[in-house]
């Protein structure tokens, strides 16, 4: 699953999408290369529902969605996975009795050498592989500012927390395409900056992969990408560099406010 | 035939009110609750001991039916409401519990012996054509039993429906915005002891009851609350019947060695190829 | 004073998360709460809420002491909440999930369908959802019918943690159009926030920090200050 | 346990607030695993865990040497009941799956050995041919069972468990029917009868216990738990949340066979009616006392089924209300199960105080 | 374990002055009605013959277990009467399913188990049945049948023991009455109280009498269900499922209960039997529930053989004069009265004491005599 530099790594062709009569996707088409791409547009609009068909939740009624040139339409989420796709959820989904570490751990299935044979009979191998896996998460913790309570249960950290607990165990499992979906809802303004820098710091360790995010807090897409996508009651209405989309008019008066283009 | 038909509706009433009683408390208190026989057990001695200081019979009625209440609420006051907070498995637990300790009770107040609640009617029974006799206590049990499911369901058509879901969802947020959890869950045990009451004492008119006979109609009760998906009333009320009626049907034309079983797996194909069981499916988005 | 909080104390289990915070909020004011991540501001509102036994400590609302009341009876006091996470019911419908703000007040069915037509004329976006289940809305869509929730039920104080909450800028600058409005109908409000755009609206501001008091400014001069403007939010 | 409301219940947990914690927690089966003290609670040095575990395994190996055949019988009996509240609580706790089918497996393996050894089958050998036999069943039941979820899975396992004990009954020939068979005791040489299937269990018991430790508390116990609590969202993390189900399905099969085979050899007798609902309402409290979803769980459950109602003994015709009544106390004082206590004290305000102290 | 066998050897639980015993008994559960008659008619034997100065001097001590008729516990509490409590014998348990889960152990033990209620045969020499097994209650039960010119036969059993047993009695006795054949057999899950189906099957066959191997509670209902439908012929059920004597069944049956036939294994409560007039008297002075149940009557009877068995042994109490005095029997039976003459036949085919059983009718409220006690021809 090597992709070439610069070659496209989520490719949505004509995507169409319904839900009993109520249209939310509308002929999307988008490219998505190796590096940061945002997502953004207003509430509703159909972004979560662009993720959940790359994802395998959702079945576009027609179009196609391939993940470096692979169709995934027909798969299921584990089998999109499996092609190196991570992704989190908007309202974070932990696994509330394990810990921080354990919960980014469960992202890390795709790079297991060893069976759960071999890890029943304590193997070297899959000895190695849990310690390996378990550096890895906890360095991606302190990476994400999540380095201090690794050992914390997850469903006593705070919500903003969680989602970056999230974003960490997507990262585990060295993937190709991640998607992010609203990664720093209820994060303060140090934390958005960890997390900035955590992302900046993990792509350029890993400069073929794409990194899809959708997000309301147009700071951090500014800094982080180069491109965005503005999505609108099911289309895609331009894309571009950040600064420039989010001076487009009919951005301004659908998404952002008139207020905010003028001032900020 | 007929006689096959009769039977089965009358035994399909007491499957689908005990039904409707699991289902009327899991509604707001999210509790599937195995101690429901029981305490429709425990309501029915006390009328049927009611009966044999020789009170008249429709006061033993209505004594049961309180008793009913009464116990329902009591329990989800001294014991369900506080475990709430912990998930389904302590809940679950505690009705376990509570089923073992209430049947044994019973067996010390009033021994194991199978009684029966005597109605004016006991015994009689009506002869129709071709040497088929009917039983009184089987039609009114029928009757009562339809009775009975469609004033559940207004019940539940008033306005506290809503709220109810949203307790049984989750009491906590219910009770941040200001829906009296307490009262609903204890209107929800209250009606769902009072259910459980009513079977109890139509199986007990026409049949008998012991501490023995609640472990078969419980798991015929949640069978009928698994048909209506846990959630309908009515789909649970037709799936008791059906039940009754497919158990007897099985009973008569296959095997009475098999009727359980084979009862259990026509539920189980069902549950199968319409995983939502007979009512329409609340198809919830998750991601 | 609407409500006074002196000295609370709280925490999950043992571990003690608020160490004696203060706070006073006026009838009529709009007052936020800001602090990093993990400060204890939810915990804050659970506190008020009634979700969060108070250790020690004092909470009067309405020269009330609200001591161990049940939330439920909070809610009917007029203090109500939008919970981190919205508590939605998923199981239920959207128009569902907007009457069960009703619960805490007796309302006839007319007023109710008014109150209903007001919220819906702020969040229109619900207004042709309303038989759908709750469940099937977006993020955004789900903060709003959260937010309309809280709403219905007329609140006296209305506590918000993060109202912006995965909303998109124009929603959440119409939003804070709205609090401006509802306040001169007479509520008010506490807002736990993130985004320094909640000190344009409000009129004072309580900086938490592990669980403690740790400044308390007019919002004015907390966002004219550079300083402190770099030092807390930015 | 409504499939609707479960799928949405934002989990509380061990703690008060109406904390909208963790998104969709309870998907699977509508089980927010109350107990979990798999990990965070499982820390601790390895070495003082080992001489823990060898110190139990020396104790419970010297019982027959000085104990009378009653109390080896207890105690063996325990360790059964133990091995397969393990295969159960792997099904119910981890998996989340209320399946009900276990006391029906547990039957397959009694019968299965029994039979096995009628026909000539060395008893060693029927453990785990029953217990493979037993898997496929239960894969066979699980396949289209997996689907479902909540109180559907429920009802449908029970139907299948006692579609299988019914099935026992008619294969008349075979199993003698519901009139029951006799089984043959293995003896070790040398080792009179009771001791000898005591030591059989009790290292059937210490290889069972060692390996669903080994798989739980590694890789294969945190994915079992994501799909429990993530459902079809573990998806997005490479994990088939079906094939996992199914999985738990086939060995939580094979260890209540096994424990299954053991019981046969206790019993010496057997009858299809002590598989049904009675055996399987106690195998479900030795699941939730132990704490669903905890390790020692079943150990301790099953120490709690069998050993209570034996000093419960001189309570005559009360000992049934005591049962019940202290059950219902465990659980209102500990809702996550007894090995809950020890992480309900840590967390309270008096274990914060405590360490305070120290 | 240990053996305690050999003649030499001291049998277990015998000293100076105290024999203990032992039994196992649902004293809660679905059969607790017929556990507290058992219970009752070993603690009432036990107090008179304890009363009276003992056995040679040393008195009774039952320890008397409950088992909540579950077959776990049955086997846990005769590992714990012999090996725990070491009792010397185990006296009149109770006949649940569970007890042939220890008949090895039993034998290991040679611990003498000495009249469990109504078990299936175990053929084996240190068990000793008293009574009537369930199978030749219903053997009797057939020729009685047949004497009555019943053709047609309608049977209702359980998927158990009690179910297996009507089907060894059906076929021994069949091929002896070649007029006579079974129209329905329906067979009902135990514990589950639906049996409404089978009554209607069995109706619609029309037969002349019907045959019950069914628990207490079941019988009482299908008696009920059957003459709610019109049915008016015999109706038989052992004295397990019959409650022979006692209210257990009857009570419940009410008024359907009229006429009903049931197996005896000692004699029915109310005759002017002097033996049972004794036990009558006793009973009623000791206030214990159900003591004046058949099932009480059966143990106390049961208690009564055994201390007159011990009593012949003279000084040598080891369990091989044990034996050799049950087997020598055969020439000097024991006599209790209530019960028919004990008189154990030597091995192979093990200690089978007493094959014949009577069948009582309820008639009036009241039970009486239907057919003295007799062998199946
Ligand atoms: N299962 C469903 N059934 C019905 N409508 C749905 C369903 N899923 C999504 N929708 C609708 O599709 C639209 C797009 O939803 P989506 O979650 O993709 O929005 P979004 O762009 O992620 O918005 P937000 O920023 O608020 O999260 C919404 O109007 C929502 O109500
Ligand atoms: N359920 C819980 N159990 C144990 N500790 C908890 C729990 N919930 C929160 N905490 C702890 O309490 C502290 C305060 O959390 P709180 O959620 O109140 O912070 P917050 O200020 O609202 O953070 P955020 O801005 O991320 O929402 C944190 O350290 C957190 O880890
Ligand atoms: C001996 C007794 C326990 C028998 C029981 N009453 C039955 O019906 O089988
Ligand atoms: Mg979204
Ligand atoms: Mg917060």
């Amino acid at each position: 699953m090597t992709t070439t530099e610069l070659g496209t790594v989520l490719e949505f062709a004509g995507v169409t999408k319904a839900f009993g009569g109520n249209s939310v996707l509308t002929d999307v088409t988008l490219e998505v290369r190796p590096g940061f791409t945002g997502l953004i547009g207003p509430n509703g609009a159909g972004k979560t529902t662009c993720l959940n068909c790359v994802s395998g939740y959702l079945q576009p009624d027609s179009g196609e969605v391939r993940v470096a040139g692979q169709d995934v339409l027909g798969r299921s989420p584990a089998a999109v996975a499996r092609l190196g796709v991570s992704r989190t959820f908007q309202t974070p989904r932990l696994i509330p009795n394990l810990t921080a570490v354990e919960n980014v751990m469960v992202g890390g299935g795709r790079h297991h050498r060893q069976g759960h044979i071999a890890e029943l009979f304590g193997l070297p191998g899959a000895r190695r592989d849990e310690q390996e896996q378990r550096e890895k998460a906890r360095a991606l913790l302190e990476t994400f500012g999540l380095g201090e309570h690794p050992d914390r249960a997850a469903n006593q950290f705070p919500i903003g927390s969680q989602k970056i607990v999230e974003v960490a165990r997507a990262l585990l499992n060295e993937p190709v395409l991640v998607l992010l979906d609203e990664p720093a809802a209820g994060l303060g303004a140090e934390d958005v900056d960890t997390l900035v820098e955590g992302l900046n710091g993990w792509l350029g360790e890993h400069p073929g992969a794409a990194v899809m995010i959708i997000e309301h807090d147009l700071e951090l897409i500014t800094r982080l990408c180069p491109t965005a996508a503005v999505l609108h009651f099911g289309r895609i209405l331009l894309t571009g560099p950040p600064r420039e989309v989010l001076r487009d008019p009919v951005v301004v008066e659908a998404y952002l406010g008139a207020e905010v283009a003028a001032g900020d | 035939m007929l006689q096959t038909i009769v039977s089965g509706l009358e035994a399909g009433s007491w499957f689908a009110l005990l039904g409707l009683a699991i289902v009327v408390v899991m509604k707001a208190a999210d509790v599937p609750n195995f101690a429901m026989a029981e305490m429709g057990l425990v309501a029915t001695y006390v009328g049927i001991s009611m009966s044999g200081t020789g009170a008249p019979f429709w006061l033993c009625v209505l004594v049961t039916l309180v008793a009913g209440v009464v116990i329902g609420v009591v329990i989800d006051v001294a014991l369900m409401r506080r475990l709430s907070k912990y998930g389904h498995f302590p809940l679950l637990l505690m009705t376990i519990g509570l089923s073992l300790a209430l049947n044994a009770l019973i067996g010390l107040v009033w021994g194991h012996a199978p009684r029966s609640f005597p109605a004016p009617w006991s015994g009689a029974s009506v002869q129709l054509g071709g040497g088929v006799s009917i039983g009184v206590p089987q039609i009114v049990t029928i009757v009562v039993g339809l009775v009975g499911a469609v004033a559940i369901t207004l019940f539940f058509r008033t306005g506290t429906g809503a709220q109810m879901r949203a307790v049984a969802e989750n009491r906590a947020t219910a009770r941040l915005i200001g829906v009296d959890a307490g009262r609903l869950s204890a209107i929800a045990w209250g009606v769902g002891g009072l259910i459980a009451a009513l079977t109890v004492m139509l199986q007990a008119q026409s049949a008998l009851v012991s501490t023995l006979s609640p472990t078969s109609l419980i798991i015929y009760g949640f069978v009928a609350a698994t048909m209506g998906a846990f959630t309908s009333l009515i789909g649970t009320f037709v799936g008791g019947l059906v039940l009754g009626l497919i158990q007897q049907f099985v009973g008569t034309y296959l095997s009475t060695a098999a009727q359980f079983s084979v009862a259990l797996l026509v539920v189980f194909l069902v549950l199968v190829l319409r995983p939502d069981g007979f009512t329409r499916s609340v198809r919830l988005r998750d991601v | 004073m609407l409500l006074e909080i002196e000295d609370a104390r709280t925490g999950y289990g043992g571990l003690e998360v608020l160490h004696g915070v203060s706070l006073q909020v006026a009838e009529g004011e709009i007052v936020t709460v800001l602090g990093p991540n993990g400060t204890g501001k939810t915990s804050l509102m659970r506190l008020l809420s009634g979700t969060l036994p108070l250790w020690s400590g004092k909470i009067v609302f309405d020269g009330a002491d609200l001591g161990r009341l049940p939330p439920n009876k909070r809610a009917r006091l007029g203090l109500c909440q939008l919970p981190e996470g919205r508590g939605i019911f998923q199981t239920l419908t959207v128009g569902e999930n907007l009457d069960l703000g009703l619960s805490a007040r007796k309302v006839s069915a007319g007023a109710a369908r008014k109150d209903r037509d007001e919220v819906l004329e702020i969040f229109p976006e619900l207004a042709d959802r309303l038989d759908q289940s709750a469940s099937s809305l977006s993020g955004g869509q789900q903060q709003m019918l959260a937010l309309g929730r809280a709403l219905m039920s007329r609140p006296r104080l209305l506590l918000i943690d993060e109202l912006s909450f995965g909303l998109a800028p124009r929603i959440v600058r119409d939003l804070f159009d709205v609090v401006r409005r509802l306040r001169e109908s007479g509520v008010t409000f506490l807002i736990v926030e993130q985004q320094s755009a909640a000190l344009k609206v409000s009129d004072r501001t309580y900086i938490l920090r592990g669980g403690r008091n740790e400044l308390t400014r007019d919002s004015a001069e907390l966002l004219a200050s550079d300083e402190l403007v770099t030092s807390y939010l930015r | 346990m409504s499939e609707t409301t479960r799928e949405t219940e934002t989990t509380e947990t061990a703690v008060p607030p109406a904390a909208p914690v963790v998104g969709t927690a309870a998907i699977g089966a509508g089980i927010s695993a109350n107990a979990g003290a798999s990990s965070a609670a499982q820390r601790g040095s390895a070495l003082r865990k080992g001489i823990v575990a060898v110190a139990a395994l020396v104790l419970l190996f010297a019982v027959p040497f000085v104990a009378n055949a009653y109390l080896v019988f207890v105690v063996g009996l325990t360790l059964v009941y133990a091995v397969s509240t393990l295969g159960f609580n792997l099904l119910v706790g981890w998996s989340g799956q209320i399946g009900l089918a276990h006391a029906a497996m547990f039957a397959v393996g009694a019968y299965g050995s029994a039979v096995g050894i009628a026909h000539g089958i060395p008893f060693i050998v029927t453990i785990p041919l029953a217990g493979i036999g037993a898997a496929l069943l239960a894969v066979v039941i699980g396949a289209p069972a997996i689907r479902l979820r909540g109180f559907f899975l429920a009802i449908a396992t029970l139907a299948l468990g006692m579609a299988i004990v019914e099935l026992i009954t008619f294969a008349a020939p075979i199993t003698g029917g519901g009139a029951g068979m006799s089984v043959e005791v293995f003896t070790l040489p040398g080792i009179t009868g009771s001791a000898s299937t005591y030591f059989v269990i009790l290292v059937v018991a210490a290889i069972m216990f060692f390996l669903v430790r080994r798989a739980l508390i590694g890789r294969f116990g945190r994915t079992l738990q994501a799909v429990r609590d993530l459902g079809q969202l573990s998806g997005s993390l490479g994990v088939s949340p079906l094939r996992y189900r199914l999985v738990a399905f086939g060995l939580s099969g094979f260890i209540a066979a096994v424990a299954g085979t053991l019981y046969a050899q206790l019993q010496t007798f057997i009858f299809p009616a002590m598989f049904q609902m009675n055996l399987l309402v106690p195998m479900l409290v030795m699941v939730f006392v132990g704490g669903a979803g905890s390790l020692w769980g079943p150990l301790v459950g099953a120490a709690f089924a069998v050993v209570l109602i034996e000093l419960f003994q001189d309570l005559g015709d009360q000992q049934a209300i005591a049962y019940g009544v202290l059950l219902m106390v465990v659980i209102a004082v500990l809702p996550g199960g007894l090995t809950s206590l020890w992480r309900t004290v840590r967390d309270s305000r008096l274990g914060a105080r405590l360490r305070r102290a120290r | 374990g240990s053996s305690g066998g050999g003649s030499a050897e001291a049998p277990p639980g015998v000293t100076q002055d105290e024999i203990k015993i032992g039994a196992t008994l649902p004293l809660t559960g679905t059969a607790a009605v017929s556990g507290q008659g058992l219970q009752a008619g070993i603690q009432i034997a036990v107090k008179e013959i304890n009363d009276a100065g003992g056995i040679g001097g040393r008195k009774l001590n039952p320890i008397l277990l409950d088992d909540g008729y579950t077959a776990d516990r049955v086997v846990t509490n005769v590992r714990r009467l012999v090996s725990q409590e070491k009792v010397y014998s185990i006296v009149a348990p109770a006949g649940s399913q569970g007890l042939p889960g220890t008949w090895q152990f039993i034998a290991q033990n040679k611990t003498p188990v000495w009249g469990p209620i109504s078990p299936a045969d175990p053929k084996q020499s240190e068990v000793y049945l008293l009574s009537a097994t369930r199978t030749s209650q219903d053997e009797v039960a057939i020729d009685y049948f047949a004497k009555l010119g019943a053709k047609r036969l309608g049977v209702i059993q359980q998927d158990n023991d009690l179910g297996v047993s009507a089907k060894a009695a059906l076929a021994a006795q069949l091929p002896k009455h070649p007029d006579m054949q079974v129209v329905a057999n329906e067979t009902t899950q135990a514990g589950n109280t639906e049996v409404s189906s089978a009554v209607n099957k069995v109706v619609a066959a029309k037969p002349d009498a019907v045959l019950l191997a069914e628990d207490n509670t079941s019988v009482a209902l299908i008696l009920k269900q059957l003459r709610a439908q019109g049915f008016t012929g015999p109706v038989f059920a052992d004295q397990g499922g019959a409650g022979t004597g006692g209210t257990s069944t009857v009570g419940p049956a009410g008024d359907a209960a009229e006429g009903f036939l049931a197996g005896m294994q000692a004699d029915t409560v109310s005759t002017n039997n002097p033996d049972v007039e004794h036990w009558r008297t006793l009973a009623k002075a000791s206030g214990l529930p159900q003591a004046e149940s058949g099932f009480s009557l059966q143990t106390y009877s049961f208690v009564k053989a055994f201390a007159e068995l011990v009593k012949r042994m003279g000084s040598d109490l080891s369990y091989t004069n044990f034996t050799k005095t049950a087997e020598g029997l055969k020439s000097n039976p024991i006599a209790v009265g209530s019960i028919p003459p004990i008189e154990c036949g030597p091995l192979p085919d093990g200690h089978t004491c007493a094959v014949q059983a009577g069948i009582a009718k309820y008639t009036g409220g009241k039970w009486t005599v239907a057919l003295p006690f007799t062998a199946p021809v």
